[in-house]
């Protein structure tokens, strides 16, 4: 699926901003033409006086409007944090490759900001009415997005729901949930961690990965990792190869 | 049927470009991949991502860092290799009818040779020599920094190659006058100036008494180097016959008038597009608008007076 | 009497300094112009702008213009000459017990060393040698660009000099490894890098057809030009014994902390303190601070976590 | 006359900003300190992202408020016009020697935003009771700023008082004013001109100029001009030996 517009660059209004957990926002965007995203794909928003445009996974689309969640974190975020409805933002995308969505029982795995993409595959699996589970972890309840759906979720302080990591329950709940896939993301040691215990039960991964990005097309080269194909070890593109890949064809640092 | 007299038109001493918006090697991939954003058969000319004899899987730390005013980047020239770029690229280039020039980069004069070689029995028109590479021979020394081995591998190059043959100069060195003159002399029909910059950074991230470290050296581009970039045009212009491409720091028409005013013949975007990806096909509407708005002739004029 | 141990206290192989918090020749005057902002007599030290034989009026041209990420200076080494300054300023050091290193700058061998002799005769305990400056002799190549010229020159005022000679690079060389190699080999104390990068701006400004033109051609510092500075120290600190001074586009802890990591011992604030004059100050106490909160022991001790 | 306070930087509030002509603003900042200030003298601005701090002539101080005018150009004075009342702003100064004030017949010349400094000293003349007359001139009426006591205006177009430039009235008014000093600040042709003519009628004349500054304090040598002093010329640093200069000291480009 692309984007129906021939052009992936555009400027547009801010339609809605708003604090959805501690130092977490949610961010509305006009689009004057229907865009399809797939979940795991990225728009990229250029951020006033940066460099680089900085990649945020699609949270939402509907009526032309495309959501992303962000957590603050340097210039660029407090950049876009400044906004305020009515405001203009410069976005390209969508880029990369989304999750390859299987009718499966699925179980979704988030932690911290990392939500953002798995909480749309869920409301995609949804919408396509694939069993779904999704569990997300978090430091403490403050870090908890308010008004998104999760079926789990576990706080390292054990302010909310389970204590712990994610980790921690995750092989209890594939023994409960007999998901047939999982899709994840969040840190990469958590990602691979998760990678190794598909293995292990023989389920496939799909990971969300993140690297540093430039151009955000695969042109530039500035955002590969290693991925594992056919037996020889490649470079491939986050931004463009990915940032969605299978679990077992990264090879972990 | 009328004829619109292209008022961008942009004569480098024999190379006609339709306009003088060029986009740099290796932040414009390889033919139409910013196809998405603009319509890249417009522009003056793409040049492509370095390519080696070999293909190059490029090197394995962090290859990009942010700092306050552009970007380190540490690629390692990872590349398709010039076999690759033939059979897959070049059709595309040919097909969509993109304007282009081939940026080659080896690692021997051997190699250069070779690349040059192929490059004439594809009758490829134009080609830019990175010479910042280093050459394995000298001990790693980089051929862009050295007059001596600058004018013997452009000599050689010159032998075999009959297209129009651009030499792209490398600003860490200390005198670019010279290094610009051995390659002119050597038969460069055109020189482009500036590689980027030589810079390091580093992260710190302190976690419980510990810091963790993130450290990039490599090639510093984006704003921060334009200066360097101008004061190596003007440089250069005083002592060279050949047309110099500007290239450093460029992210909005009056950096390319300021590019044209230090005497540069046609400029070369590269960071800037990752920042704004339609940003080329902007530049060259604006400097067209500039000329008829402010009644100059054609971009010569806008030239002559820039730099009266 | 209890006695606090200095945490901030800095050696430079000899050379100790309360803390390593130094303000760079040429942005800070003589001895206590800042004294509007901050006590000046608490820095590491202060570089007094460079002093030549005989007073200096500069240039004549545009001597500031702003880039976007620093400015391009071409003052020209304007300065009140080293007699001046041994019976106007001089005292003032003294009487206000400020901690200072004399710049001095010549065009010719002779010249340094006349200098030297007259720092020598004066006690003057610290100098910095400015080899940014045109080499008459050599047909305008400046000193810090050719190894054998610049270690005849820190030869011939080691000879004379007894205190301790630090040598300020320029950043402006194919390979600073080799100069900053041949500083220390003619008997350099430690090295300071790096000096302004050659840098022009043309600011355009388009008045009924024709176009109003400056033009500056000179020294380019600020922000811009840290990755280059980064570059240098880590470079030269794989190669030299002698401690490095870092500088360059210094504006705040984390820029000092990064100068750290990548070898220096000690720092230079330039263009910054036109943009805070309070900032030396300001560094100071925040390094302090940060020490102290981090639970470090000293600054050794977190110069040692920042380059383990 | 100094600042009495140590320190001659300090972050303050703004206490409020107007819109006083096209394009043009006041702006007052509070001081907590009294501070005293000589017409003529400036302080400088940190401009959020700028390396160069920007100089502006000091306008009014009243109860410990601070207040300058400025017409927006680029970068600096937009950012400025951008703060709203209660924002911080970073001052640093007073700075430079201001209008040498004589107990004579003055008359006050202001071109454009020039008016600030001669505004400030016609309030310091008035309260000293010294005779003075503030001739000014602007591009056009909306050039005009509000509030500020002008005794005779001028304008390029016309649209308000006399039409054309103050120096066309210049002979006129020192004939029919006959004063003893002259104290000028507007563009660097302006300023020649006054001196000029200062010289022919045999008037003192004081002249506030500009120049690009990066220290402000007289260290960096950045602002030189030439002055003419004791028959030598020699460089004098506009921010610190000025910005007021005798007219007939600069040497006139
Ligand atoms: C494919 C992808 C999807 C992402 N989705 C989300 C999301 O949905 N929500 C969210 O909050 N964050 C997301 N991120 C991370 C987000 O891009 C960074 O948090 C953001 O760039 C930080 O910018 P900053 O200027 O605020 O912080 P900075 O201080 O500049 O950087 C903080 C950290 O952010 C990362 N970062 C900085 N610049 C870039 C860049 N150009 N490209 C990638 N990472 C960068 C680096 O790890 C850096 O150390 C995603 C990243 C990628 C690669
Ligand atoms: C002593 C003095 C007093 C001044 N008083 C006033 C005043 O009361 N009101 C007013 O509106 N303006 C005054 N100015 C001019 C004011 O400083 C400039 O308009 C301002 O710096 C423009 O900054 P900018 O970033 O908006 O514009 P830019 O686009 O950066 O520059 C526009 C022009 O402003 C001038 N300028 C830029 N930077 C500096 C700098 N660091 N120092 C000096 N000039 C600079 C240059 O002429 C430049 O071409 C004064 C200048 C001086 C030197
Ligand atoms: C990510 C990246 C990759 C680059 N790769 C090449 C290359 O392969 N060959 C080359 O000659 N220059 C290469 N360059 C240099 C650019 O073509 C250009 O000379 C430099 O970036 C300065 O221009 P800018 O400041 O506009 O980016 C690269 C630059 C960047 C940022
Ligand atoms: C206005 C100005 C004047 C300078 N004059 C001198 C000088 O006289 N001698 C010298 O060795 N360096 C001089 N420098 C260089 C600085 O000391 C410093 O090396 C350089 O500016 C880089 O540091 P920064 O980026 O922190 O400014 C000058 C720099 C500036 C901006
Ligand atoms: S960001 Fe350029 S290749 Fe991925
Ligand atoms: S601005 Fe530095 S001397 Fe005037």
């Amino acid at each position: 699926m692309i984007n129906t517009n021939t052009k992936k660059i555009f400027t547009s209004k801010v339609s809605k901003i708003e604090k959805i957990a501690e130092s977490s926002y949610l961010i509305e965007i006009e689009c004057n033409f229907p865009l399809s995203v797939i979940p795991g794909q990225f728009i990229s928003v250029y951020c006033d006086g940066l460099t680089l445009r900085r990649p945020f996974s699609v949270f939402s689309t509907n009526e032309n409007k495309i959501g992303i969640l962000f957590k603050e974190r340097g210039k660029g975020t407090r950049y876009i944090k400044s906004l305020k409805q009515g405001d203009f933002i410069d976005i390209a995308g969508p880029f990369g490759n989304g999750f390859n969505i299987k009718n499966q029982k699925s179980l979704l795995i988030g932690a911290g900001i990392g939500i953002a993409p798995v909480a749309f595959l869920k409301s995609r699996l949804e919408e396509l009415k694939i069993p779904n589970l999704l569990i997300s972890g978090f430091l403490n309840k403050f870090e908890v997005p308010k008004n998104i759906i999760i079926d789990k979720i576990c706080t390292d302080d054990g302010s909310l729901g389970e204590k712990g990591s994610v980790l921690n329950y995750l092989g209890q709940t594939i023994n409960e949930f007999k998901p047939e896939v999982i899709y994840a993301c969040g840190p990469s040691v958590v990602l691979k961690t998760i990678a190794k215990t598909g293995k292990t039960f023989d389920i496939e991964t799909q990971v969300a990965m993140e690297k540093v990005m430039a151009c955000g097309i695969g042109v530039c080269r500035g955002c590969v990792i290693d991925i594992r194909k056919d037996g020889k070890v490649i470079n491939a593109a986050v931004c463009k190869d990915g940032p969605v890949f299978k679990g077992d064809e990264v090879v972990w640092q | 049927m009328a004829v619109t007299a292209n008022i961008l038109s942009t004569d480098l001493n024999g190379l006609i470009l339709q306009n003088p918006i060029i986009t740099a090697s290796g932040t414009y991939g390889y033919n139409c991949e910013y196809d998405d954003f603009i319509d890249v058969s417009k522009l003056g000319a793409v040049v492509t991502k370095a390519i080696s004899l070999r293909p190059r899987a490029g090197n394995k730390n962090i290859r990009i860092m942010e700092t306050k005013a552009g970007i380190i980047n540490s690629i390692g020239l990872e590349n398709v290799g010039i076999e690759k770029f033939l059979t897959e690229k070049l059709p595309v280039l040919q097909s969509k009818h993109i304007n282009f020039i081939v940026n080659i980069a080896g690692s021997t004069i051997d190699e250069y040779i070779e690349l040059s070689k192929v490059c004439e029995a594809n009758k490829i028109k134009t080609i830019e020599l990175n010479v910042s590479c280093p050459n394995v021979k000298s001990g790693c020394l980089e051929f862009g920094t050295d007059e001596s081995s600058l004018y013997e591998l452009v000599n050689e190059v010159r032998k075999i190659y009959n297209g129009f043959l651009i030499i792209k100069l490398t600003p860490n060195v200390t005198s670019i006058e010279k290094i610009g003159l051995a390659a002119q002399k050597a038969g460069a029909n055109a020189v482009s100036a500036i590689n980027t910059l030589k810079g390091s950074s580093i992260k710190l991230n302190l976690i419980k008494g510990k810091f963790q470290k993130e450290i990039i050296s490599g090639g510093y581009s984006g704003t921060g180097i334009k200066p360097v970039a101008i004061n190596a045009v003007l440089r250069l212009s005083k002592v060279l016959n050949i047309p110099i491409i500007g290239i450093g720091g460029i992210e909005n028409l009056d950096d390319v008038l300021e590019f044209f005013a230090a005497g540069a013949e046609a400029v070369q975007i590269g960071t800037a597009n990752f920042t704004h990806p339609d940003i080329a096909e902007k530049l060259l509407f604006e400097l067209s608008e500039y000329i008829k708005i402010n009644g100059f002739k054609d971009l010569d004029d806008l030239k002559k007076e820039l730099r009266a």
